[in-house]
């Protein structure tokens, strides 16, 4: 049973990695998950300077999922080299380190120090946060998206993942765009722009005013974004978005996806991405693939 | 019970094993899609030799509500102990231990006192507890019989002390002469009070610590009379808490630096100017 | 208690209405619920030819949602007019018609007879159904909107109210379009794009693969889309999206929206709309307001 | 009851009046945000006298599962009676009912067949039911005391006819000379005895009216087999039912002419000649 999966360089023993900032560094859940069992780690945005993120109230529940306003909050590239990377390289299992920026200069800063340092097995561009200045126009414009995968491009022989918003209104030209610039693959989707209201106190609930929703409410709108992107580009896309079991990760490989991200359910149970890697492999045995690349895109129609 | 709280008896050895004073629990109840997160809650009272651990909550919205309707046998998913940093007992001989609780804050305090008088059973622990009214009081189960000095206090006077907790508490800390020592139910304690004293052990009182959990307001009023006495008080936050084990960052507490940290792992006790009030 | 609420000409006695398409023509609940109790009915989308709409499945499941691809199955406007309105008529409560198009000429068509024959209290143009070839097109271009509700305006004196889609990157310049080209009012939101999949049967589980996500899941989505709308336009919202509550009636009102509709909602409770209306005047009058218009947009920030 | 089967008894005075054979209830049960709509439950068992309205389920997902678990005296949020179309008892005078189920299309006919004994206890009512295995045949409850046959029908041959239920329908409407008429349990009936008559009462059977319920494709061999032999049958059409009431068209039921009916207020019975197989 092949169960690994390529994405440029960058090899995942399982289709099974993280979603950016719903993980910490991983040596917050070391003692409770073994994180040798997952694909790869993917870290906690890391920006070029120290963020101390957003005031609370950060994170609120809605039905089925959660906005967060986090702002980001990170200690800086240094802080990562220096005290978080050196614990995550006692492990094999390789490393993405989400890289946030509001210029194409950001992006590249980030990614020269990390590859430099061998600090990082692949990068992603977040290039679609919602809840920072500039994060969403660098998430809607083409040309953009395609400025900042180049810089990178430039910076760095390690894989670049360009992870895409879906508050947009046609997500394929903004794929296409970051699978011409260079990109070795896509990581969708960032959350969705919403807001929550408390009616009592007629206040918004986060001291953000808008926040990114996630969790299983957004599942069918992430499903159809990387369906979507899936039929224009060529490189391989973590699909994520509302995944809570592996019926939901293979939803997403049916998709086109390669790989998956569990993301908010790591809240409710860290090792929850472990159990899906073996619920994928349970499947495919059940179905008689040999290799879960089988499974990609593969609906009948 | 009073009206509208309910003890859980979660039969879990490790965790009555591992538990300390300000430990928490997260619990994940079955509310469908209506709520997707774990809730915290305090360790309140631990069997160890049973390997019993209890939490008390009351109804604030669909977790509590489902875990209010579980038969006794049921199953809850728990994640715990929980909690970077827990209290610590005052290491200072005869202290005088001073716990104050609201609300959902009695049930650690209630374990903090069980174990000062564990560790020393001649330990001088008074608990302070308050409500708005008696039947609202909970959580200071057992203590008396093991020697804790229990002082309630209710806003409209039905038990103990008539007022606020940091009406019980001023006189401890910053005696008034002209109130007699805490007398119970009388409602003598004026909030008016005036601050008088320097720090309780110049004022002939024992020196003090104290510990704090329940409503912000409250531990905002204890905490500044605890640094305007410069008695040594530990605060344990009740920020909202989505993972309770580091990695969301949603559990943000404002520090005095201007920046944040994680209430769960980095707490959830703090000293108390270690917080931007 | 002031609880009336003027779109244009036509005055809602109160502010709730139901969503388009959930609801049917409301002689199918007549029975069941006491029509004159709602601010006004909206009635489901009367296209210019009649359309046999979507093979099954048409509607899904979904966490805290429902995806639906019904493919606007009508009689068209002729037998709304012979078989719909006169049943309709018989009430005095106001009836908003759901007119979609694949042309600027198709709405102005539909409006034309509505309006001749006095079978409509305001229309309301479908600009944003994403179920049909073209919809969507209409939905994201300001000047395919403008088109729209300037032909619209031009054949009828019926308050015109554009309802538009979530599925873009920003609503406010689409708001803008429509206000300018004469729209008396914004219906905010239709349903959000998305899809969902069967991993046991490895299919799509709507005939049409894409469907339009509803109900509570996309409360935060539809907040946020009227918050921001309603920061750009003078004219009256009706906001919907997820409710099923006055609590979430009022949490649109403090976004910005003048009224709302209740949508799938229904299906669970044909009722729920006078429930909520119910619920309105009670938090009103609770909190000492005594004109519902006094909650528009009163966040306190 | 059968393994994973589940009979509810609702009191229901109201329903139980106006309830006839092939209405639905639309449930809503508590499952969160997991299942927001109603799901419908076929009326079972009635006791009008009593006031009682029975289900019967087995446990598909959420809200079947939720309603597993409802306690005695536990309220249930139920819409109904609803449907536009029921089942119409065939006027002929003598005319044999043969009622064909499988799974939860059972419950529908145990009423259907109750009403036709009620209207006339001497009527010809017939039930032919299917399951995988025994243990799976579940709501022929009290028919036989009516004096229907009851004719079961399993998969594997552990109870009754081995075959599907048009096996020992088969010969009612066309009967097969080889074939004793109907041994219980013995397997005898082969799914490929060829067609040989045409309708039931050329063949020296009395007149047959079907009707039927059950899964798709079991309705879909019994609707071929009546319009092979211009046997009347009432079919209940088992579409996916978002709203129950006919708002929301997403119960669309193909039509031989292209267009599409509303299952739950155009049906839930039909012709069989009137549904696009
Ligand atoms: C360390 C810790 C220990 C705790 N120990 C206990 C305990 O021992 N016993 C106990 O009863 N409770 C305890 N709590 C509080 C408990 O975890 C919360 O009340 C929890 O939200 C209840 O969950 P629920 O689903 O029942 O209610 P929820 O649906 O979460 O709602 C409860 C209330 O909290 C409000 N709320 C929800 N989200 C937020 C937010 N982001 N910010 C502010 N308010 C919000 C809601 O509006 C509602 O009024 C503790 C909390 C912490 C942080
Ligand atoms: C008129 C009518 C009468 C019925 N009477 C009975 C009865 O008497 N007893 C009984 O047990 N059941 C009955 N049913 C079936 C029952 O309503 C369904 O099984 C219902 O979906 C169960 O709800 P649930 O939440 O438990 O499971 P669901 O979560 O709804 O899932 C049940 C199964 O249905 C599948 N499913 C869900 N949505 C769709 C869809 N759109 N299309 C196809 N499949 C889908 C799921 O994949 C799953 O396998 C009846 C259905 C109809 C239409
Ligand atoms: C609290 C929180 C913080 C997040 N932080 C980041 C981040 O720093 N960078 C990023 O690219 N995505 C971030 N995300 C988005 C997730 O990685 C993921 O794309 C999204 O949550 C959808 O997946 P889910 O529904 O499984 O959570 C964050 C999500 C949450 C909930
Ligand atoms: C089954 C269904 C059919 C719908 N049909 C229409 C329609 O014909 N025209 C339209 O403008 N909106 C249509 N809508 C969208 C609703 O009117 C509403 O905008 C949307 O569902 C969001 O509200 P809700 O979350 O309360 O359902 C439909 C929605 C559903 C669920
Ligand atoms: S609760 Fe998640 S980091 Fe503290
Ligand atoms: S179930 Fe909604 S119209 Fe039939």
């Amino acid at each position: 049973m092949k169960l690994s999966v390529a994405i440029g360089s960058l090899t995942m023993k399982n289709p099974v990695t993280v979603g950016s900032g719903t993980f910490g560094f991983g040596s917050e859940v070391a003692e409770l998950v073994d994180l040798e069992k997952f694909g790869a780690i993917t870290v906690k945005a890391t920006t070029r300077e120290r963020r101390i993120g957003n005031p609370p109230t950060r994170i609120v529940e809605t039905s089925s999922g959660i906005l967060n306003a986090i702002g980001l909050q990170n200690g800086g590239i240094d802080d990562y080299l220096t005290n978080k990377a050196p614990f995550l390289r006692q492990f094999t299992v390789p490393i993405i380190v989400n890289v946030p920026g509001e210029s194409p200069d950001d992006f590249a800063f980030v990614a020269r120090k990390l590859t430099d340092a061998g600090a990082a097995d692949a990068i992603e561009l977040n290039i679609s946060c919602p809840n920072v200045s500039h994060g969403l126009d660098y998430a809607t414009d083409p040309t953009l998206i395609a400025q900042v995968v180049e810089a990178v491009r430039k910076v760095t022989h390690l894989p670049v993942l360009a992870k895409l918003s879906p508050n947009v209104t046609d997500i394929r030209p903004l794929a296409r765009a970051a699978e011409d610039a260079g990109a070795d693959g896509l990581s969708l989707i960032n959350t969705v722009i919403g807001t929550a209201i408390d009616a009592r106190k007629r206040r918004f609930k986060l001291a953000n005013v808008t926040g990114g929703l996630s969790g299983p409410a957004i599942k069918p709108i992430a499903l159809l974004h990387v369906y979507r992107a899936a039929s224009v580009v060529h490189i391989p896309i973590i699909g994520m978005g509302g995944i809570v079991s592996a019926t939901d990760a293979i939803e997403f490989l049916l998709a086109g996806a390669s790989a998956v991200a569990v993301g908010t359910q790591n809240f409710v149970d860290p090792g929850v991405g472990i159990t899906i890697a073996e619920g994928i492999e349970k499947y495919l045995a059940e179905n008689h693939f040999s290799d879960v690349a089988e499974l990609v895109g593969a609906l009948e129609t | 019970m009073a009206p509208g709280h309910f003890v859980l008896t979660l039969d879990a050895p490790e965790l009555a094993r591992s538990a300390r004073p300000g430990s928490f629990v997260a619990a994940l109840a079955e509310t469908g899609g209506e709520r997707i997160l774990r809730k915290p809650f305090s360790v309140f009272i631990v069997d160890r030799d049973a390997g019993h651990v209890q939490i008390l909550f009351s109804v604030y919205g669909p977790t509590t509500k489902a875990m209010s309707q579980l038969q006794p046998g049921a199953a809850l998913d728990i994640l715990g102990p929980l909690g970077g940093r827990l209290f610590t007992p005052d290491p200072r001989p005869g202290v005088h231990h001073v716990l104050v609780g609201g609300g959902y804050g009695v049930p650690p305090l209630n374990f903090l006192a069980r174990e000062l008088k564990l560790a020393d059973p001649g330990a001088h622990v008074t608990l302070i507890h308050g409500a708005r009214t008696a039947s609202f009081l909970v959580g200071d189960d057992g203590l008396r019989e093991l020697g804790v000095s229990v002082i309630a206090c209710t806003d409209d006077g039905s038990k103990g002390v008539a007022g606020k907790v940091t009406d019980a508490l001023a006189p401890l800390v910053s005696p008034n002469p002209d109130n007699s020592p805490l007398p119970p139910g009388n409602g003598g304690i004026s909030t008016n009070s005036p601050i008088t004293g320097g720090r309780g052990a110049e004022n002939g009182l024992g020196e003090v610590a104290l510990y704090t959990c329940g409503p912000t307001p409250m531990m905002k009023a204890v905490a500044q009379l605890a640094l305007e006495h410069n008695t040594p008080c530990q605060v344990s936050m009740e920020t909202f808490m989505p993972c309770g084990v580091g990695i969301c960052v949603g559990c943000a507490l404002a520090l005095p630096d201007g920046t944040f940290a994680r209430a769960c792992t980095d707490g959830p006790v703090f000293f108390a100017d270690e917080v931007a009030w």
